[in-house]
């Protein structure tokens, strides 16, 4: 079994970053990387997307930040971060003691700031790649403003693009009419990478005592609910691009995982189902092995994009 | 801090007050790590409806068996799904979590327990706790509830030999009204407590804030608030900082109660 | 008791259309109103929505059409419907003898189509409301291109406004960036009213045979899971508009209606609900008359946008 | 056609076979309204997780004392639940839906019935229709599983005077292969049958419509499709009327297997 399981690949290349495997945690739901390692090794990992980080530490939205919904959790966390400093100087050292791929989510709120990240980040070693987030939903400057217009994603990713030679991967958000658009927009300016969905923008109030349930009104939606949401829109964007794309919205099991890599994913994130199910990722990456496994095939990579269309 | 995952066998699941229930559970890894006022974080059941754990104080612990006991109101699905489960099946538990009840200050002879309703079920540990300590502390337990009915084992701290004041909304037990109520003429006629510890819904526990700038009183307040992960990750559980902060200081940022919490140190002047 | 219940006003006004009660079922889930009437009295709800018809009958997509997801349900039927004139011969009549409002939700492939539809149904007796549906996902053609490009959306509701003096319902697609902005091309344009949301666009793929679990490859999402997100969608509208709205998306009980009540819509459609639990109508109904009645409240009006932001 | 939403009671739940079970249900309204061949839409529990009902065809009718059976086999989260039930639990059932089974026409005396794995339920309450008629139909029951352990009640027909022809995809029990490859032998060797009735997964009703068509063959088939609402109003459980269109024909158009189905006529020259 031990003999058989070597046999098959699992490690992919996305452009520039090889992974050792498809299945990455997503930022914002893995901390900075060492929280859950006395329960699971997060060596095993395909990567671990670290939380989003801005220049400044920031002290996020004013509680309550959580909403449990029908399969669905709704945060409004408001990007709370350590800053970019004290990741580099506290958190990463830690962190790169395992040997795991770690990809460094960065936000900011002008043009000028995420340049500004990337050149600090571009000169740390063991950074595998850069994940931009220009698609928070959850703060009102910033975020939302980028990642729903294609002239700004271009500004941004090429300005990221302009102070680094990491790896670039540019996560969009689902809260827009073409996805496929903002895709083409973050590839010409140069990103290496499309990740997808961030969270879906979302409400919940309160009926008896008319408030809204989160401090931040709205917020944004993850979990199982949006599983369906989230591959409709990978499709539209391997639809429209080239570049590899990484699949991310509601996976639980190594069957959602298997389904975002069908339609041509060629890695996944786990986010919410970290919560639930710590182990949920090293649990997937073994689900992927004997799926393939049982199905006679030898590479994951024989399986990605394999979508059958006619009939 | 290590966490555990492990597979708890529940040894008994009983009613044992209005709407209360009581569970057993077989931990041998958390019961030995966990400290009163820490909790779990537990699955209810395999599937993803509800999506997420639910959080649970433990209310004792015994690590000689591997054993722990929590106290839980059935307020929604998932406590409700918990309550119907019998001793031999499994639930899925991560723990200990969080920073428990701390010993009180040296000089501190005068505690007081406050617990609003459910609020009093990690009040069995810390009062395990203190027993074993060696300075004989004189202990008051405040408790509070809706109603007589949903009053929980009172006979264990009066066995324990703490003062026991019952407080009900609908008075058929004890004082009429508020704990906060009791506790504030209590503090005004007689005495003032040298330490205390409280535990209950945000309200109340606003209320004793207040009670405690006040009369500058120093003790440790176990907070409530809706968790995600439970072990510092998602920075949803946050608490504002000023929510602690003294009278004039205004302090910006937030706490995690899971991490930073559930028990924090209130009017700490070291 | 009775006497007691007798004193709620539950009567909602949404411009030129007044309803008994503000909650009504959504097109496509109670087919042409009479399927449900052996267990439901269909006479108490607020109104009909029937399945939208074109001019000339559609087979509709081919099978798979549905997919169950997590807290949610696929569907791909393809607008298949009677075509207009068969319903207002055949179904229409039957409808008529039970008294309560009947909405007609129309979609076509161009304008001229809308406009003619507007034209056959503004002579009929008997008809409520128009309901624009320019959301559809499912429809290659037409539909989708309609929905998400506010120049469209005015050219829709002006020539069905030319050609109707019917109050005017537009149905609208979450599957936009700016859901305001298409609420205001078809205020300007005429509308009467807004209701919100459609399905939400998404996608599920079958991993051992490797094809998509729809014949029609997409599908919209309903349903629990999207509830959230509809609510948002809500609130962008009553953000961005004036006329009345009508929320609709995942509503299962009276806690759900009164969320969308909440937020300030007038009144709510019950789609996938029916399907689970034929009564959630009438039942939800009942639900908000008690919940009014214990929270002291004698007029659902008073409760209709109370929602406070300060807090 | 009425339809009724009741909550029956469960008489009782048992495994009959390998991943079967039976299941009698108290629900008066839906019992004497119903016919051999309709189903009914099940809601697995009072949650909204599984979200649809769950549709099962009844395999016996017990009018007299408002009686139902199904079989079902065991194959996901609903059915998963279901079989965790007991006698003395109530289900919220929606019925009777779609279209049953006709009587042969006049002519017909060889019946045969096709019945692969699960396919096996609604014969049972056919083969009750069929004897209550003054006709001796002379009956042959061909039925596939993939295993002999997965048979269920095969002794029912035996001792209904039908002759069964048992296969197994495993060879465990009767002919080795396919039912349609049974079918097909003896129909090529011996008989054709006057008229028959089908009911399994859909690859062998492509097969058993092939089979018809070839031999130009009367008889009804009970289709399967994903379900939501079961009463005619989603539109979602079509199927191409093509499916069922004679050799030359080609049929535009989609038929709703909850209303016009499940069960339709094949090969009908009339
Ligand atoms: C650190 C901590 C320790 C706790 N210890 C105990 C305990 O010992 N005994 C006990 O009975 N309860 C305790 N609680 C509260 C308990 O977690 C909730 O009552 C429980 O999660 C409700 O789950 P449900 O599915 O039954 O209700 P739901 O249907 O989820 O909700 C019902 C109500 O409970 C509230 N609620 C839901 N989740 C939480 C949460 N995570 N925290 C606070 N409120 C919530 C909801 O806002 C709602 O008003 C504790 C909570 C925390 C954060
Ligand atoms: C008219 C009709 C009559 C039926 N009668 C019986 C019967 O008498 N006994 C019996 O065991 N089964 C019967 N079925 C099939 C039964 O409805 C499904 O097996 C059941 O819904 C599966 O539910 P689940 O939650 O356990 O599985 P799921 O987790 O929902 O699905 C498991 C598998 O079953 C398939 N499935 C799910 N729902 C349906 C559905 N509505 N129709 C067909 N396949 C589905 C899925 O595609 C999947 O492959 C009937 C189906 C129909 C349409
Ligand atoms: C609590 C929480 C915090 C998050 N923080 C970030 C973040 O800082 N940066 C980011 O790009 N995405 C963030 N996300 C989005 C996730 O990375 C992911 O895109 C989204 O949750 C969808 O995946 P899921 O359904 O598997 O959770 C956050 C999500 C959650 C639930
Ligand atoms: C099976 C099905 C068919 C539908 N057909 C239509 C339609 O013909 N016209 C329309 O405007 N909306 C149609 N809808 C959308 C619903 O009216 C409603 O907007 C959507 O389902 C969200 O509400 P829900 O979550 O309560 O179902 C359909 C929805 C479903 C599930
Ligand atoms: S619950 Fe996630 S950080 Fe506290
Ligand atoms: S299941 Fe809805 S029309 Fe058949």
């Amino acid at each position: 079994m031990t003999a058989k399981k070597a046999e098959v690949n699992l490690k992919v290349t996305l452009g520039p970053l090889s992974l050792p495997n498809p299945v990455m945690v997503a930022s914002g739901t893995f901390g900075y990387g060492l929280e859950y390692s006395s329960l699971i090794n997060i060596s095993k990992l395909g990567g671990i997307v670290v939380k989003g980080l801005s220049i400044e530490p920031r002290p996020g939205n004013p509680p309550p930040r959580l909403v449990e919904t029908h399969g669905g959790l709704i945060n409004a966390i408001g990007l709370e971060n350590v800053g970019v400093d004290n990741f580099v100087n506290q958190k990463l050292p830690l962190l790169l003691k395992h040997e795991v791929p770690v990809i460094v989510n960065i936000f900011g709120n002008t043009v000028e700031e995420y340049s500004e990240l990337a050149k600090i980040l571009d000169g740390v070693t063991g950074i595998s790649a850069l994940e931009i987030n220009i698609s928070c939903p959850n703060v009102k400057s910033g975020g939302i403003v980028f990642g729903t217009d294609p002239k700004q994603i271009q500004k941004v990713v090429s300005s990221v693009r302009e102070n680094t030679g990491l790896p670039l991967i540019t996560k969009l958000t689902p809260n827009v009419t073409d996805i496929g658009e903002m895709a083409k927009a973050a590839v010409e300016a140069g990103t290496d990478i499309i990740s997808a969905i961030n969270t879906v923008s979302a409400m919940a109030v309160d009926i008896n005592s008319r408030k809204p349930k989160l401090g931040n009104i709205v917020g944004g939606l993850s979990g199982p609910a949006i599983k369906p949401i989230a591959l409709k829109k990978v499709w539209n964007i391997l639809n429209s691009v080239e570049v590899p794309v990484i699949g991310i919205g509601g996976i639980s099991n190594h069957e959602d995982a298997l389904e975002f890599l069908l339609v041509g994913a060629r890695a996944v994130q786990i986010g919410t189902a970290n919560f639930i199910h710590p182990k949920t990722s090293v649990e997937i990456i073994e689900g992927i092995r004997s799926f393939l496994e049982s199905n006679g095939l030898k590479d994951v990579n024989e399986f990605i994009g394999s979508l059958k269309l006619d009939s | 801090m290590p966490i555990f995952q492990e597979k708890a066998r529940i040894l008994k699941n009983q009613r044992v007050a209005q709407g209360v229930w009581e569970m057993r559970l077989q931990a041998p890894q958390i019961a030995s790590a966990a400290y009163p006022g820490q909790f779990a974080m537990f699955r209810v059941r395999d599937e993803l409806s509800p999506l997420l754990r639910r959080p649970f104080s433990f209310s004792r612990l015994n690590t000689a068996d591997g054993t722990f006991d929590i106290l839980y109101k059935v307020v929604g699905q998932g406590t409700r799904i918990m309550s119907a489960l019998s001793a031999g099946d499994y639930l899925d538990i991560l723990g200990p979590l969080g920073r428990g009840f701390r010993l009180p200050p040296k000089h501190a002879r005068e505690i007081w327990f406050l617990a609003g309703g459910i609020g009093i079920a990690p009040f069995f540990g810390l009062l395990d706790m203190l027993r074993q300590h060696e300075i004989g502390f004189n202990i008051t337990l405040f408790y509070g509830a809706a109603t007589g009915e949903e009053l929980v084992r009172c006979e264990f701290f009066e066995q324990n030999n703490c003062t026991v004041n019952i407080c009900t909304d609908d008075g058929t037990c004890g004082f009429h009204g508020f704990i906060t109520d009791s506790v504030e003429r209590t503090c005004t006629l007689t005495s003032v407590p040298d330490y205390f510890y409280s535990c209950g819904p945000h309200p109340m526990q606003q209320r004793v804030m207040e009670w405690a700038k006040c009369n500058n009183l120093q003790g440790q307040m176990s907070m409530e608030t809706m968790m995600a992960c439970g072990v510092g990750v998602c920075l949803g559980c946050s608490i504002s900082k000023n929510f602690f902060a003294g009278e004039q200081k205004i302090e910006t940022g937030y706490l995690r109660v899971c991490r930073e919490g559930p028990v924090f140190t209130i009017g700490d002047r070291t």
